[in-house]
C-alpha cells in the first residue's frame, strides 16, 4: 500500500481511507502529483473515446447482412509457404508488452533516482514503440496490397476495412504520439533534468522530477492496455 | 523533511520481481490468447476465453504496471465508477444490434413468408 | 512536489494533534491542518502579448472565453432573429431561401448549445471562479489552460469561417443525423459540413485541457481548511459538469471522425445502400442509428454541462441576496452528482421515435423520470431558501426568481417528453422547442446574467447600473416568457419542428396570428440585450465603485488581496478555510455573514452550523 | 411596482391562457386516446406544481423582502421536510410513468389482425404498398429500385407478386381497422406522422421500422414530415383517407399489383419490339 505521508492527517487504508481522504481538505488524492492525477482523468476520458469506436464496431459488424472476414484468414502471414495466422499481431502483441515491462521498470528506477538505467529503459521503450509503428505501417501496407480499403475490401463487409483502419490508426496515432514523448523523456532523463532538485520544464513553472517518467509511464501502459482490447476484439472475434 | 520525502519514494518503488512476474505473466496469458485462434474454438467457448484473457491481462497492466493497485481508493475508485456508463452502454447496443439485425434479415431477405 | 513540505513553517499551528477527517481534537479551537503542498510559482507576464493575449492567468483567460462566447451568443442572435422573421412574417426578408433557413437553423442550434452556452458557464464563470473559490493561486497547469483558450478560439474561428466558403455552412439541423447531413442536396455538405466537424472536434481537444485544469485544481489544489462540502455550489456545478463534459465528449468526437471518414472517404459507418436522385451512391450497410446513439451519448450530459453550472451558481446568488444559507446543502451537493451521473444512462430518451429496439422505451422513461426527483428536491430548495429570508429584490436577485420560473416551467415539460408515450405526439414539434429553449436557454442564461450583475463587480471593481438592470431584466424575462409559453401551443396542434413555411394547413394556419406575436417578441428580447451591453459600456466610464466584498458575501472571490483580484489571487498568503460560505444570518453573530475565513474563535457565542 | 405582482401576473397569465386558449390538440382520430389522457394527467399535475412553487415563490418575495432589521431564520437543513418531499416527489413521478409505459407497452405490441402497410419515403414523397390476396407484403431492397419496380420488391419472393403498389403519396386506410405502419426510407430520416392519429416513428434506411394505430373517423387528414429530411422537409405531405369498409373495397379493387405492373411493362416491352419490327 502506498502511504505517502501528509502532516497532520492520519492516513487509513482502504474504504475508511477513502471516506476520509474524499473528506478532508487540500487534495481528494493524497501524495498523488497534479500532473499524475491529471494523466489518470485524461486515460478515463481516452478510455471513453476508444470505448466508443469499439462500441460502434460491435454494434456495426453485429448488424451487417454482409459476412465479416474471418480475421485469422486476413492477418495470416506466409512463412515458408506455410500460412500462420495472426502470426504478425502475435510479434507486435509481444512486443508492445516487452515495451510496456521496459517501462515499468524506467518507471521504478526513476524513483530510486538511477538515472543511467532509466534513461536506457525510456530508450528502449521508445525503440519497442516505433519497432510497434512499423509493423503496423508493413500490416496496413499488406492490406492495402490486397485490396482493402476504408470504404471495400474484396473479403465481405465494406465496414470491416472501415473500422480496420479507423481503430488501429486511432491507436497507432497514440502510440506515435507517445514515442515521440518517450524519445523527448529519454534525452530529460540523460540531460539530467530531475537531478538535483530538477530542472524547470519549458512551459510551466514546475521543477523536473522524476513524477514525469511515471506520468509518460502511465499513458504508454494505456496504450498497452487498448492494444489488449483491440488484440481481443479485432483479430481474436 | 528528508524524511518524508523518502517515505514518498519508496511508496513508489516496488522489488524487481513483481515487475518481472508481471511481464512474464502478460506473455503467458499473450500466448493463452493467441492459442485460442491457433485451435480454432469457436462458440461460447472462445468468447469466454478471449474475455477472461483479455481482462486479466488488462487488470494486471492496471493494477500493476500503472501501480492502481498501490494507489489509494479515492483515486481508484474515481476510475472505476465510470466505466458503469461504458458498461450499460456495450449492454444497451447489443440488444440495439440484435434488434437491427433481425430487422434488416426478416423484411430485406427472410420475409413475412418464412 | 513531494519536497518542500515545510514551506508552510510560518503558519502551522501548534497542535501536533491529528485530525482524521473529523473535528479536530486539539485544544485550539482553530486549528487547520499545515499545507500538503507547496505555494505554487506562477508565471507572470510582462509584455502585452504575454499579459493580455497568451495570458497564463485564469482570471484573463475566463474574460477571453467569456468575451468569445458573447461574440458566437450574439451571432447566435442574429440567426434567431432571421429565423423568427421568416416564421412569423413569410417573405418579408427577401433573400429568405429554405437553404438560408436551414443553414440558419443549424448554426443558430450548434452555437448556442457548445460555443456560447459550454464555453461560457465552463470557460467563461470556470475559469475565472474556480481558482478563486476553491482558493488557489490559478489553475494547477497554467500553460495548458491558456492553450485551451486559443483552441476554443481557433475553433470558433473555423465555425464561422464555414459562412464564407462555397455552399455556405451546414444546414443539417444541430444534431447532424446522417444520412441527410452529408448528402449532397443538403445545404453546406460539402466544406460547411467538414468546418463544422473540425470545429467541433478541436473544441473537444480544447475543452479536455480546460477541464483536466478545473478537476485537478479542484480536486488537488484547495486551500487549506476547504474540503469538498465547504465549496460553494458554483464549484461543485461546475465541477460536476466538467465531470460530465470529460466523459461525454469523447462520444462527440468519436462520431465526428466516423461522419468525417464517411464524408472523405466514402466509408459507411452511418451510411445505409442509399438512392438519391434515381442513383445509387457509394454507401451501404452503416446505421444512421448509431450516429444518434453516439451523439446522444454526448448530447444528454451535454444537457446538463450547460444546466449544472446554472443550478450551482443561481444557489449561491439566491444564498446571498436573501442572506439565508442555502436550504439543505448537502442535498443539493448529492443532487448534483446524483443528476450528473445519472445523465449518462438517459439519453435515448431523445430517441423514442428514431426507430430504435422500442423495448428501450421502458428503460430510458423509468431513467429519465427518476432524475426528475433530484431535479426537484433542487428546486424545492431554492424556494425553502427564499422563505424566511431578508430578501433583496435587486437586479441579481430578479434574474434568480426568473430562473425558477422558466426552469419549473421547461423541467415540468420535460416531464411530459420524457415520459415515453406522452413523448409520441409531441416529439418532433414545437413542444420540445418551447421545452428545451425553456429549460436549457432561458432558463442558464437568466443565471448567466444573474451571475454577470453579481460579479461584475469584482472583475471590474464598478457596479453595473440597477435601474438599467431590472429594465433589461424586465424586457427579457417577460419577453422570453411569452415567445415560449405559448409555443408548446403549436406543438399541442402538432406542427412539426424545422418547418421553414407552415402555413398550408388548416389547423397551422390558425397559429398565424401567434406566430406573429412570438417573433415581435422574440426581436424585442433580442434588441433588450444591448441594453446590457450599454450598461457595461457605461459602467466602465461612470460606475459607482464597488470596493471589498460589496454584497456581504462569505465566499472566498470576495476576499481577494485587491479588486479586482490580482495574478495569484490573495497576495502574500492563501487564505484558510473554517467554514462552509453560507453563514448568513447566524443567530448571535454581529453582522448578518460570516466568512468562510473567519475563525471559530471570532464567532464563538453564535450557534454555526457544524461543517 | 412590487416585482411579485408582476410575477404573479405572469402565472396568473400562464393559466388564463391555458383555459382560454384557441390552440389545442386537433380532433383524435385513432384509438391513442390513451396518449390524451397521459397528457391531461400530466398537465394537471405538472401545472399544479408550477403553480404551487411560482405561488410559494411570489409569496415568500412578498413576505420576506428585505428590511433593515429583519434577520432571516438559520436553519441549514431539516430532515423531516426534505423527506417528505422526497417522497411525494417519487410518488408522483411514479403516478406519471406508469400510465406512460402501459400505453408504450400497447404502442409496441400490433395486434395481430393488423393490416400492415408499407410506407416508403424518400425526399420529398411518400408512395405505399399494401400486401395482396395473400396478406403478407414482399420482402423489398433499396437496391433493387428502378422504373420497373419502384418498390424495390424481391422479384424472387412469391409473397411480392400480389402486393397492392400506390404510387401516390395518397392511401386510403379502413376505418375502425388496425393498421401496422412499416416505414422505409431509400435515402434520408423521414417521419410519416398525422396528428390526428397521434402516433409518429422516423423512417430509417437501412431498417424497416413500425407503429401502429387504429383509425376511428372517416375522413381527410393530412400526412406531414415530422423529421428533418433537407430543404424540402416543410413540403413533405401526404394525404390518408379513412373509409368505412365497403367505400375501402371499392376503392382497393381499382388498384394496380405488382403482377399487374410488371405485365404492363412486358405489353409496353412487347409493343416496343412490334413497333420496331414493322
Amino acid at each position: 500500500m502506498s502511504d505517502p505521508k501528509i502532516e497532520g492527517l492520519q492516513l487509513k487504508p482502504g474504504f475508511r481511507g477513502m471516506a476520509d481522504d474524499t473528506g478532508s481538505d487540500q487534495t481528494m488524492f493524497k501524495g498523488v502529483h497534479w500532473g499524475k492525477a491529471m494523466m489518470w482523468i485524461f486515460l478515463l476520458s481516452d478510455t471513453f473515446v476508444f470505448s466508443c469506436f469499439l462500441i460502434s464496431y460491435m454494434k456495426g459488424r453485429g448488424s451487417t447482412l454482409v459476412d465479416w472476414p474471418y480475421p485469422s484468414e486476413v492477418f495470416a502471414l506466409h512463412v515458408g509457404g506455410v500460412s500462420v495466422p495472426l502470426l504478425l499481431i502475435a510479434i507486435m502483441t509481444f512486443v508492445l508488452i516487452t515495451s510496456s515491462g521496459t517501462m515499468a521498470l524506467a518507471v521504478k528506477y526513476g524513483y530510486e533516482k538511477n538515472r543511467k538505467m532509466c534513461g536506457w529503459l525510456v530508450l528502449a521503450t521508445a525503440l519497442g514503440g516505433l519497432t510497434f509503428v512499423g509493423m503496423q505501417a508493413f500490416e496496413w501496407s499488406k492490406l492495402i496490397e490486397e485490396g482493402v480499403r476504408p470504404w471495400e475490401n474484396p473479403f465481405g463487409a465494406a465496414q470491416f476495412g472501415s473500422f480496420f483502419f479507423m481503430i488501429t490508426g486511432f491507436h497507432g496515432t497514440h502510440v506515435s504520439i507517445g514515442v515521440i514523448f518517450l524519445f523527448i523523456y529519454a534525452y530529460k532523463v540523460f540531460a539530467g533534468h530531475y537531478e538535483n532538485g530538477g530542472k524547470r520544464g519549458w512551459f510551466t513553472t514546475m521543477k523536473g522530477d522524476y513524477v514525469e517518467i511515471e506520468i509518460l509511464g502511465l499513458y504508454w501502459h494505456f496504450v498497452d492496455l487498448v492494444w489488449v482490447f483491440i488484440f481481443a476484439f479485432f483479430y481474436l472475434w | 523533511m528528508v524524511k518524508a520525502e523518502k517515505k514518498e519514494q519508496s511508496a513508489s518503488t516496488h522489488k524487481i520481481g513483481i515487475y518481472m512476474w508481471i511481464w512474464g505473466l502478460l506473455f503467458v496469458l499473450s500466448f493463452f490468447s493467441y492459442m485460442v485462434d491457433w485451435y480454432n474454438f469457436q462458440g461460447m467457448l472462445r468468447w469466454s476465453l478471449i474475455l477472461f484473457f483479455m481482462f486479466l491481462k488488462a487488470g494486471l497492466i492496471m493494477a500493476f504496471f500503472m501501480h492502481l493497485f498501490w494507489e489509494r481508493y479515492a483515486l481508484v475508485n474515481v476510475l472505476l465508477w465510470p466505466m458503469t456508463a461504458i458498461a450499460c452502454f456495450i449492454f444497451l447496443m447489443v440488444a440495439e444490434f440484435e434488434y437491427t439485425l433481425f430487422s434488416r434479415a426478416f423484411y430485406f431477405v427472410v420475409g413475412g413468408g418464412a | 512536489m513531494s519536497d518542500e513540505y515545510d514551506n508552510n513553517k510560518t503558519y502551522q499551528a501548534q497542535s501536533s494533534e491529528t485530525m482524521g477527517g473529523s473535528a479536530p481534537a486539539s485544544p485550539d479551537m482553530d486549528y487547520v491542518r499545515p499545507a500538503e503542498i507547496p505555494d505554487q510559482e506562477l508565471y507572470h507576464g510582462h509584455s502585452f502579448i504575454t499579459k493580455w493575449v497568451f495570458c497564463q492567468d485564469a482570471k484573463v483567460i475566463g474574460v477571453q472565453y467569456f468575451l468569445t462566447a458573447v461574440f458566437t451568443g450574439v451571432v447566435g442572435l442574429i440567426l434567431s432573429w432571421l429565423m423568427r422573421l421568416q416564421l412569423g412574417f413569410p417573405g418579408a426578408a427577401g433573400f429568405m431561401t429554405a437553404e438560408h433557413y436551414y443553414q440558419f437553423v443549424t448554426m443558430h442550434g450548434m452555437i448556442m448549445v457548445v460555443y456560447f452556452l459550454t464555453a461560457l458557464f465552463l470557460g467563461g464563470f470556470g475559469n475565472y471562479l474556480i481558482p478563486l473559490m476553491v482558493g488557489a493561486r490559478d489553475m494547477v497547469f497554467p500553460y495548458v489552460n491558456m492553450i485551451s483558450f486559443w483552441m476554443f478560439f481557433i475553433a470558433v474561428a473555423v465555425l464561422m469561417a464555414s459562412f464564407f466558403v462555397p455552399g455556405g455552412p451546414t444546414g443539417a439541423g444541430w444534431t447532424l443525423y446522417p444520412p441527410q447531413t452529408i448528402l449532397p442536396g443538403t445545404p453546406g455538405a460539402g466544406m460547411g459540413i467538414l468546418l463544422m466537424l473540425v470545429s467541433l472536434s478541436l473544441f473537444v481537444i480544447g475543452f479536455t485541457m480546460g477541464g483536466l485544469n478545473y478537476l485537478i485544481t479542484i480536486l488537488q489544489a484547495r486551500t487549506r481548511g476547504m474540503t469538498l462540502m465547504r465549496m460553494p455550489l458554483t464549484v461543485w456545478g461546475i465541477f460536476t459538469a466538467t465531470v460530465l463534459a470529460m466523459l461525454a465528449f469523447p462520444a462527440l468526437l468519436v462520431s465526428a471522425i466516423m461522419m468525417t471518414l464517411d464524408k472523405i472517404l466514402g466509408t459507411s459507418f452511418f451510411m445505409p445502400t442509399i438512392i438519391q436522385a434515381g442513383e445509387v451512391l457509394d454507401y451501404g450497410g452503416g446505421s444512421p442509428i448509431l450516429f444518434q446513439h453516439l451523439f446522444w451519448f454526448f448530447g444528454h450530459p451535454e444537457v446538463y454541462i450547460v444546466a449544472l453550472p446554472a443550478f450551482g451558481i443561481v444557489s449561491d446568488l439566491i444564498s446571498v441576496h436573501s442572506r439565508k444559507n442555502i436550504f439543505g446543502y448537502r442535498m443539493m451537493v448529492w443532487a448534483i452528482v446524483g443528476i450528473g451521473a445519472l445523465s449518462f444512462f438517459v439519453w435515448a430518451h431523445h430517441m423514442y421515435v428514431s426507430g430504435m429496439n422500442p423495448w428501450f422505451g421502458f428503460f430510458f422513461a423509468t431513467t429519465t423520470l427518476i432524475i426528475a426527483v433530484p431535479t426537484a428536491m433542487k428546486v424545492y430548495n431554492w424556494i425553502l431558501t427564499l422563505w424566511r429570508g431578508n430578501i433583496r429584490l435587486n437586479t441579481v436577485m430578479l434574474w434568480c426568481l426568473g430562473f425558477i420560473v422558466t426552469f419549473v416551467n421547461g423541467g415540468i415539460t420535460g416531464i411530459f417528453l420524457g415520459n415515453v408515450s406522452v413523448d409520441v405526439p409531441l416529439s418532433d414539434t414545437y413542444f420540445v422547442i418551447a421545452h428545451f429553449h425553456m429549460v436549457m436557454g432561458i432558463a442558464p442564461l437568466m443565471v448567466i446574467m444573474g451571475a454577470v450583475y453579481h460579479w461584475f463587480p469584482l472583475v471590474s471593481g464598478k457596479f453595473l447600473d440597477e435601474k438599467l438592470g431590472k429594465w433589461h431584466f424586465w424586457f427579457t424575462f417577460l419577453g422570453a416568457y411569452s415567445i415560449y409559453f405559448p409555443m408548446h401551443y403549436l406543438g399541442f396542434i402538432g406542427v412539426p419542428r424545422r418547418y421553414f413555411e407552415m402555413y398550408d394547413s388548416p389547423y397551422m394556419t390558425s397559429a398565424v396570428g401567434m406566430n406573429e406575436f412570438i417573433s415581435m417578441a422574440a426581436f424585442i428580447v433580442g434588441a433588450a440585450q444591448f441594453i446590457l451591453i450599454y450598461n457595461i459600456i457605461k459602467t466602465l466610464k461612470v460606475g459607482k465603485k464597488a470596493g471589498h466584498n460589496p454584497w456581504k458575501a462569505n465566499s472566498l472571490e470576495w476576499l481577494t488581496s485587491t479588486v479586482p483580484p490580482e495574478h495569484g489571487n490573495f497576495g502574500e498568503r492563501l487564505p484558510v478555510v473554517h467554514r462552509w460560505p453560507y453563514d448568513f444570518s447566524v443567530p448571535g453573530a454581529k453582522e448578518d455573514y460570516i466568512t468562510q475565513t473567519t475563525p471559530p474563535s471570532e464567532v464563538v457565542h453564535t450557534e454555526v452550523e457544524k461543517t | 411596482m412590487h416585482p411579485g405582482i408582476i410575477f404573479f401576473l405572469v402565472i396568473l397569465g400562464s393559466v388564463l391562457f391555458h383555459i382560454f386558449t384557441p390552440w389545442y390538440w386537433t380532433d383524435i382520430a385513432s384509438n391513442w386516446g390513451g396518449m390524451d389522457d397521459t397528457i391531461t394527467l400530466t398537465f394537471w399535475v405538472g401545472g399544479g406544481v408550477f403553480v404551487a412553487v411560482c405561488l410559494f415563490m411570489t409569496y415568500c418575495v412578498f413576505k420576506f423582502s428585505y428590511k433593515e432589521n429583519r434577520k432571516a431564520e438559520y436553519k441549514p437543513e431539516d430532515k423531516k421536510l426534505e423527506k417528505i418531499l422526497t417522497w411525494a416527489t417519487t410518488l408522483g413521478v411514479i403516478a406519471l410513468l406508469a400510465p406512460g409505459l402501459i400505453i408504450w407497452n400497447q404502442y409496441v405490441t400490433v395486434p395481430k389482425n393488423a393490416l400492415e402497410v408499407d410506407v416508403m419515403a424518400w425526399q420529398w414523397g411518400w408512395q405505399y404498398r399494401l400486401p395482396g390476396k395473400d396478406g403478407k407484403l414482399g420482402t423489398t431492397q433499396v437496391i433493387n429500385i428502378n422504373d420497373e419496380n419502384p418498390f424495390g420488391i424481391n422479384l424472387d419472393d412469391p409473397y411480392g407478386k400480389d402486393d397492392v403498389m400506390i404510387q401516390s403519396d395518397a392511401i386510403n386506410l379502413e376505418n375502425n381497422r388496425p393498421v401496422k405502419i412499416l416505414l422505409r426510407s431509400v435515402d434520408v430520416l423521414h417521419n410519416w406522422y398525422v396528428p390526428q392519429f397521434r402516433a409518429k416513428m422516423d423512417a430509417v434506411p437501412g431498417v424497416v421500422t413500425f407503429y401502429w394505430f387504429e383509425p376511428n373517423k372517416t375522413g381527410e387528414y393530412e400526412v406531414l414530415c415530422a423529421e428533418y429530411c433537407g430543404v424540402g422537409h416543410y413540403a413533405m405531405r401526404g394525404s390518408v383517407l379513412v373509409q368505412n369498409e365497403q367505400d375501402y373495397a371499392t376503392w382497393l379493387g381499382e388498384q394496380e399489383t405488382f403482377s399487374d405492373l410488371i405485365a404492363k411493362q412486358q405489353d409496353l416491352v412487347i409493343g416496343d419490339t412490334k413497333l420496331a419490327q414493322k
